[in-house]
């Protein structure tokens, strides 16, 4: 029973962090500008307003189906990654599943994309996908470091792991090395400055959301809202020693979160190139380094 | 008018509250008046407290802002953005340009009066206006709409007639937009 | 004995048949439809004969010709006649009308025959002599297909020949020292050798295999060859030819010589034979896979991946837990579906369209959804995303990598996939999406009889990456038969003691995830579809005179990255030895004067020189 | 019991019965010649079994064997028979259509000649017919390689002619030293005595005869004259040379070492020279334009592979090496052969002028293809199995040496089978050059079918060739010869 109410509501819950960090993170980069800002909960108001989009133009069934695997490939990852109380389907696949499946949104709007016929949106999937080389092979790394030395793959146990060391036993304590090469990697991943070219709205007008209006780009604040609460969540689990409590799991999202969006707020934009080059020149080897503790 | 205000269900007011709270921004700058839309943006007087945002291309923005004059050639240009928005729309002329021509009233090249070819939902006076005349401007678009009186862009389906042929007039023949206007209209049972 | 003598007379008929009539293709095509048809039908009904060892009656130096059942050799018969069966129901409109289809049924026989030869043999002569009629009916198969052709099939010829020659020296070298050519005496007498001789001996037979499976340093003949020729046979090819050399490496690593002995081979500290073999792996999977997001047709693109994804079986195996083994045997299996899936719907393509360059496609998912949904499945498969049967296996990989303490290597096979996540999507992208050209404007999609293979092998992808356990029951005793541990595995995924996978929960819940996803996009206003010249463009007007496509240099940024690591040493080696053996046969051939003093020297030389070392013989 | 010297006399006689009725038979010697071998072949067959059971050893003017001069046919001298007859009678059946004109008779008589020198060196008992023998075989074929009368076969054959004699001068200094040494010159006699000589004679005999017989052999770098002379000759002649000539001359050496001098020491040095004979060939025919010349440098090669096998100095090695030259026959026989009227019909000896040449002469390039397939070992023909049975007899040598002397011999296949499947993709060509050229008549063409029957069927009868083969082994090894006679 309590695991079906988990069910029913996780996305609901993460979908409502999701949009208020969203709205927290506009509000602080306005802050840092000396904005006022928009109020906290503007991205709901933009989800609203975008999914009440009298028009909404679409390019044909592959564009339409792939707004449904985007955010059902998100929902799919959500369910696999534990959170405090909620670990259920962590038994039926480990955090290799979750890297893999983190990948069928990525898919889903790529192919979606492409049939939007825009080269705006193909060179937008293009240079994310060169980016998902630079930033997914350290983020790997990392995880496979850790994995090798507490001798399971299931997120759930590494969580439990971690907690049993206390303090001391967090990824982020006992493999520092890994621990910063993935929170680079996670600054990539999250698609925030400096890492965030494949967007780019001056440049190649928003690159894959180039055709998107309307519900379409509705769905994909929604997924957004809640990826980017599912990558921290990877992030604290393999790295902050999890969660106790909902408290401690907010605490950690938040301390988290500012500290990646103040790196976005006062970082320019790195060309896809330099984004690559950067991503195999300070993480991998970090990565490599800590790796390389670990089996001497 | 007043009709329909008062035919709005309470779903469809709830719906205009929260929705003029978002409103993105296509700005379409030709003219002289878009040194005016950095400081309306940036840290004066920073339009996003209203949910106002620039966008960049047409299918995502709600506001299409005309800054300054149109000659024939960017007229065309904006014909098609617009066509290519997503309803509910609204067009916000900016400057004397878009109004009466400005102070181009006498070129041959320019386009004197913007809502013969497109709905325009409010004007801003002024050559050029300064930002608080754009935020006011704004905030009057924001009342309309949640008053359920922006709704200009409907009479492009409702008349396209008229805009049609001052189109084909100005352009001496037909552009192919690849937009289907008649059958967008029956999309929003108008007519 | 009935089944194995009629799966190989069978086959020989076949060859016969489509020689006499070589002037009608219709007869060819139906004769060999029949033909296949029962070939399948025999290799599913012989797994009652499991076990079953026989001879015919025919001395070669003094051996037998030995045929033996046993559960590997039963899962590649499947895998074999099953392709090809769906193979020649693809041929069948897709080869009409082609230059040089004369002989397309009866190369095809003739390498069947070769490859169910290999398989079923017992002893290691047998087994050389199909192997030898394999690698000639390959050289055939590549060699159709004009000029180009000729030129990759000379190449692959090269490579084949000196993997005969490398196998050959090691099947006598094993006659030699146990005094027998059957696997299972040879097994029995492997602990009475040395070790150095063990290793050498094995060496020089993952040697040849490796060069037949296009193992990294020797795989550059596999792209050029695979996709010069008839894209059916590249399909045929990439699915099951190549993968005859890793079934050589898996029977000579675990069935012949044994997991215990080949561990025994330590090099130095925790690297021993098999980590070397894993490094060899591993350079198969970054190099080539890379190297596929340079090339813009399509078929060198999958011949490239085809290349890249033996690594993953080699890693798998050298990996020597039983979850990488399973997963390295699996993704056989694997890549034969979604390879071939992936290479029909390039076929389906070049069948309208007339080309497969990727430069110059697009937007053919309107004109042809089917070949689109096909090369999706695919190329899903292909990336290892779930919940296609190629994550299935990747994930068996990369979980026996991690845990077995292999972190490089797991890195690497990481690096492989983004990589072919990269190159795929370049493949479907600027084939099926992007903008049409206006030249296809009429180009519909391939009819039922090409449509059917695809549909099958969906169903494949799709339900092996759904219910892998269908074939890790097979694969679980394949194991077992080699005495190995066998990978303890369920219906739809892995039961272990950490970090299990269930391929159901995973599909249900991304099913459900759709779902809801739907339930809110319901919930918008109706969405109206448009045409793609209703574009945003800057404001500019679209219409079929202006390309408004991307899909040249589709990853130049990454290109830039990569480029300075990219040396072309295989490449430039290879051009090497071409070059220094041209240079010494010069040499030899300048000895041949043809001036009669110079021979009047040789002779003398001769005589002085015979006398001196015959003077320090006698 | 037919006596085996018929062997040696029907072919002389007929070669001189040729020669003195030619004005009278005009064309129609060639049936004579027919005749005759058809009468060797059959005796040679029939010569089989019994020689299998026991050696004939025929005494000639009923003089003993250590004074007198005799035959001895051993498993050896029975089978190479055999295989000199066969070939010689299909050669001479494919010669009926390739050899016209007025002066045909001549073509006969020298290839009868050359057939008489062949069976007398392979089987007489005294070492000085062999060098007699030697001769006729010789002299024959330097006139035979210059028959078409053309400036190149000339040259090559004045080059054969001037090699040859350097050969067959050292060889008679090997027999005058012998007789000088022993006062004997038959073969069982001696293989008692050589034994008794001084090491320096021993050496100096070993050496003369070795380089002498070399030169006929074709073992680097004696073998000069061979790719002018095999390549400038008509073709049947080049088969004749390839396929049995060079061949005997080898098997020759192998005999005196193994039997008469009994000096297996120096076969390490032999195989050496083998694999150094083979490497050399190869390589020197991998950039070859002329075909015939392939074919020439490829009979070095294999001349290398069989005098390697031969000298591995174990009756496996023996065995392997005589099937080798059984393959060996038939596979360049058929190879000179087809490329003989390929020659003849296109005008051109470069095989890149063939390209697409499949398409107008279908058969020819069918047993063309068999023949580079037999040749190159590839199951399931002859030559694999004989090249099988090769590199067998050389790893159960054993040791490190042995072993790199078989990768060395892996690596001449490759580069063998690499400029052959060069010439094939070529004859297979599609886009194909207008050729007006037509098949071959059909009699050459059966020659040739002949020969790709032993090819392509040998497997089947391999237990009774390695029988046979085997015999020879044991002749050899066992130093048959001594024990029969003595």
């Amino acid at each position: 029973m309590n695991t079906v109410l988990w069910i029913v509501f996780l996305p609901i819950l993460l979908f409502v962090i999701g949009t208020f960090m969203l709205g927290y993170s506009r509000k602080y980069v306005a802050r840092i500008e000396r904005r006022y800002g928009p109020p906290i909960q503007q991205v709901f108001y933009d989800i609203f307003k975008l999914m009440s989009k009298k028009t909404n133009i679409s390019h044909g069934w592959m564009h339409d189906f792939a707004i449904l695997m985007l955010l059902g490939g998100t929902l799919l990852t959500m369910y696999f990654v534990p959170v405090p109380g909620f670990h259920f389907f962590a038994q039926y696949g480990d955090m290799l599943v979750i890297m893999y499946i983190l990948l069928i949104p990525a898919l889903g709007m790529a192919l979606g994309v492409g049939e939007t016929a825009n080269p705006n949106g193909s060179i937008g999937i293009s240079r994310a996908l060169m980016m998902l080389a630079g930033y997914d092979i350290p983020f790997v790394l990392t995880f496979i470091g850790f994995a090798m030395i507490n001798h399971t793959t299931s997120m759930y146990e590494l969580i439990q792991v971690q907690q049993a060391g206390g303090f001391a036993g967090w990824g982020l304590i006992s493999q520092p090395l890994l621990g910063i090469a993935a929170l680079i990697a996670l600054q990539g991943m999250l698609g925030e400055k400096p890492f965030e070219v494949m967007v780019a709205p001056h440049e190649i007008a928003t690159g894959p959301m180039t055709e998107m209006g309307g519900k379409f780009l509705g769905i994909m604040m929604i997924q957004h809202a809640i990826s980017i609460v599912v990558e921290l969540t990877i992030y604290i689990n393999l790295f902050l020693g999890g969660a106790v409590n909902w408290f401690d799991y907010l605490l950690k999202l938040f301390i988290l979160f500012t500290a990646l969006i103040s790196v976005n707020a006062v970082f320019g934009r790195f060309r896809t190139d330099d984004a690559v080059r950067f991503m195999w020149k300070i993480p991998l080897p970090l990565a490599i380094i800590g790796i390389l503790f670990i089996i001497f | 008018m007043d009709e329909k205000i008062t035919q709005r269900s309470v779903w469809e007011k709830i719906s205009a509250k929260l929705s003029k709270r978002s409103l993105w921004m296509l700005h379409y700058c030709t003219g002289c008046g878009a040194i005016e839309l950095p400081p309306t943006m940036t840290a004066r007087f920073d339009m996003e407290r209203f949910g106002i945002n620039p966008m960049v291309t047409p299918r995502q923005a709600d506001i299409l802002l005309i800054t300054g004059y149109l000659s024939v050639k960017t007229l065309k240009r904006v014909v098609l953005t617009y066509e290519q928005m997503q309803a509910p729309k609204y067009v916000v002329g900016f400057g004397s340009c878009t109004i009466n021509g400005g102070m181009y009233w006498n070129s041959y090249s320019t386009m004197k009066s913007l809502d013969r070819y497109i709905p325009v939902e409010t004007y801003i006076a002024g050559c050029m206006p300064r930002p608080e005349a754009i935020i006011a401007s704004f905030n009057e678009l924001i009342n309309k709409i949640d008053r359920g009186e922006a709704n200009s862009w409907k009479d492009y389906y409702n008349n396209y007639n008229f805009y049609k042929e001052n189109q084909e007039h100005t352009f001496e023949g037909p552009i192919e937009t690849y937009n289907d206007i008649k059958a967008d209209a029956a999309l929003f049972n108008i007519k | 004995m009935s089944i194995v003598s009629n799966l190989l007379l069978l086959t020989l008929l076949g060859v016969l048949l489509n020689v006499i009539f070589y002037k009608s293709e219709v007869v060819q095509k139906y004769i060999s439809l029949i033909i296949f048809a029962i070939l399948t039908y025999l290799s599913i009904v012989m797994y009652p004969l499991v076990g079953s060892h026989f001879e015919i009656p025919f001395l070669i130096a003094g051996q037998h010709i030995g045929f033996t059942i046993t559960y590997l050799n039963y899962y590649f018969a499947l895998m074999i006649t099953g392709i090809t069966l769906l193979t020649v129901i693809f041929s069948l409109k897709f080869i009409k009308g082609k230059e040089g289809n004369t002989h397309y049924y009866t190369v095809l026989f003739l390498k069947t025959f070769g490859m169910l030869g290999v398989i079923l043999s017992s002893d290691l002569l047998t087994f050389f002599v199909f192997w030898e009629i394999m690698s000639w009916s390959t050289f055939a198969l590549m060699s159709t297909g004009g000029e180009p052709a000729h030129r990759s099939a000379f190449k692959y010829f090269v490579f084949a020949v000196t993997a005969s020659m490398i196998l050959m020296a090691g099947v006598i070298l094993s006659y030699s020292l146990f005094g027998s050519f059957d696997f299972a005496v040879i097994h029995g007498k492997m602990a009475s050798l040395s070790l150095p001789m063990t290793g050498f001996l094995l060496t020089i037979f993952i040697t040849s295999f490796s060069i037949e499976s296009a193992v990294f340093p020797v795989h550059s003949w596999l792209p050029d060859g695979y996709s010069n020729t008839f894209t059916t046979f590249t399909a045929y090819l990439s699915g099951i030819s190549t993968r005859i050399g890793i079934y050589g490496i898996i029977l000579f690593l675990f069935g012949v010589f044994g997991i215990q002995t080949v561990d025994k081979l330590g090099i130095i500290g925790k690297i021993n034979f098999r980590y070397v073999f894993g490094i060899f792996a591993a350079l198969t999977m970054i190099v080539p896979t890379f190297t596929a997001l340079y090339q813009h047709d399509a078929k060198k693109l999958i011949a490239w991946h085809s290349v890249g994804q033996g690594g993953y079986m080699l890693i798998g195996l050298a990996s020597g837990s039983a979850l990488g083994i399973a997963g390295g045997m699996f993704h056989v299996l694997n890549h034969m579906a979604y390879v071939v899936l992936i290479v029909f719907a390039i076929a389906s393509v070049e069948y309208r369209t007339g080309t497969t360059n990727l430069n110059k496609l697009g937007g053919l998912i309107k004109k042809m959804p089917v070949s689109y949904l096909a090369l999706l499945f695919g190329i899903i498969g292909l990336a290892g995303l779930p919940p296609m049967n190629g994550f299935v296996s990747k994930w068996f990989i990369y979980r026996a990598l991690i845990l077995g303490g292999y972190p490089f290597l797991a890195i690497a096979a990481v690096i492989g996939t983004l990589g072919t996540i990269l190159s795929v999507y370049k493949l479907i992208h600027n084939m099926f999406l992007g903008q049409l050209p206006e030249r296809y404007n009429d180009v519909k999609e391939v009819g039922f009889s090409m449509q059917l293979p695809m549909w099958i092998l969906m169903i494949v992808v799709l339900g092996l990456g759904v219910y892998p356990g269908l074939a890790m029951g097979l694969i679980a005793k394949i194991q077992v038969s080699l005495g190995l541990a066998a990978v303890p595995y369920a219906l739809h995924g892995i039961k272990a003691a950490s970090g299990q996978l269930d391929m159901l929960v995973v599909s249900a819940v991304f099913i459900g995830g759709i779902a809801v996803t739907w339930i809110i996009y319901l919930l918008g206003n109706r969405r109206k579809h448009v045409g793609q010249y209703n574009n945003y463009a800057g404001g500019n007007f679209l219409n079929k005179s202006v390309a408004y496509n991307f899909n040249y240099e589709f990853y130049a940024a990454l290109e830039h990255v990569i480029d300075p690591y990219r040396k072309k040493i295989i490449e430039r080696t290879e051009r090497g030895i071409a070059s220094v053996t041209d240079a010494v046969s010069e040499y030899i051939r300048r000895i041949y004067t043809g001036m009669i003093n110079t021979y009047g020297i040789y002779v003398v030389t001769a005589f002085v020189v015979t006398i001196i070392i015959l003077k320090e013989l006698i | 019991m037919v006596n085996p010297i018929l062997l040696i006399i029907i072919p002389l006689g007929t070669a001189f019965l040729i020669s003195t009725l030619a004005s009278a038979l005009k064309n129609t010697t060639k049936y004579l010649a027919l005749l005759a071998l058809l009468a060797n072949v059959w005796i040679s067959i029939s010569l089989l079994p019994e020689v299998l059971q026991r050696p004939i050893n025929v005494i000639i003017a009923g003089v003993k064997p250590p004074v007198g001069i005799n035959l001895f046919v051993g498993p050896l001298g029975a089978v190479f028979s055999v295989i000199i007859s066969i070939a010689g009678v299909l050669i001479l059946l494919y010669s009926f259509k390739y050899i016209e004109g007025e002066q045909q008779h001549k073509y006969y008589t020298l290839f009868l000649l050359l057939i008489t020198g062949s069976h007398g060196m392979i089987l007489t008992g005294d070492v000085f017919n062999l060098f007699v023998f030697f001769e006729i075989l010789a002299i024959s074929s330097y006139i035979l390689v210059g028959y078409a009368g053309d400036k190149n076969g000339f040259e090559a054959a004045v080059k054969y002619l001037i090699l040859g004699s350097i050969g067959s001068i050292f060889i008679l200094v090997a027999i005058a030293l012998i007789y000088e040494g022993t006062g004997t010159l038959n073969m069982a006699d001696l293989a008692g005595k050589f034994s008794t000589l001084d090491p320096a004679r021993r050496l100096m005999i070993l050496v003369f005869f070795i380089t002498g017989m070399g030169v006929e052999a074709a073992v680097f770098p004696l073998n000069s004259w061979l790719p002018d002379a095999h390549s400038s000759a008509p073709s049947s002649i080049s088969a004749v040379l390839s396929g049995f000539v060079i061949e005997i001359a080898l098997v020759v050496i192998i005999k005196f070492v193994y039997t008469i001098f009994a000096m297996t020491e120096v076969l390490g040095f032999l195989a050496v020279a083998g694999v150094i004979t083979l490497l050399v060939g190869e390589f020197a025919a991998f950039r070859q334009s002329n075909i015939k010349r392939v074919l020439a440098y490829s009979s070095i090669g294999q001349i290398g592979l069989i005098l390697f096998a031969m000298s591995l100095n174990s009756k496996a090695g023996i065995n392997a090496g005589m099937m080798q030259i059984i393959n060996h026959t038939a596979s360049k026989s058929i190879l000179f052969l087809t490329a003989g009227y390929m020659i003849v019909k296109t005008g051109s000896y470069q095989f890149s002028d063939y390209r697409g040449i499949a398409k107008k002469m279908p058969v020819s390039s069918f047993f063309f293809v068999l023949g580079v397939l037999s040749l190159l070992g590839v199951p399931p023909f002859f030559g694999f199995f004989s090249k099988l049975n090769i590199i067998i007899a050389a790893l159960h040598a054993g040791g490190a040496f042995y072993i790199t002397m078989v990768f060395l011999v892996l690596l001449g296949t490759i580069i063998e089978s690499i400029y052959f499947l060069k010439i094939l993709q070529v004859f297979y060509a599609r886009d194909t050059a207008i050729l007006d050229v037509k098949e071959a008549p059909f009699l050459p063409l059966l020659s040739i079918a002949l020969f790709s029957l032993v090819i392509l069927l040998g497997f089947l009868f391999l237990p009774q060739i390695t029988s046979y083969t085997g015999n020879i082994a044991s002749e050899l090894v066992t130093k048959l010869q001594m024990a029969q006679v003595f």
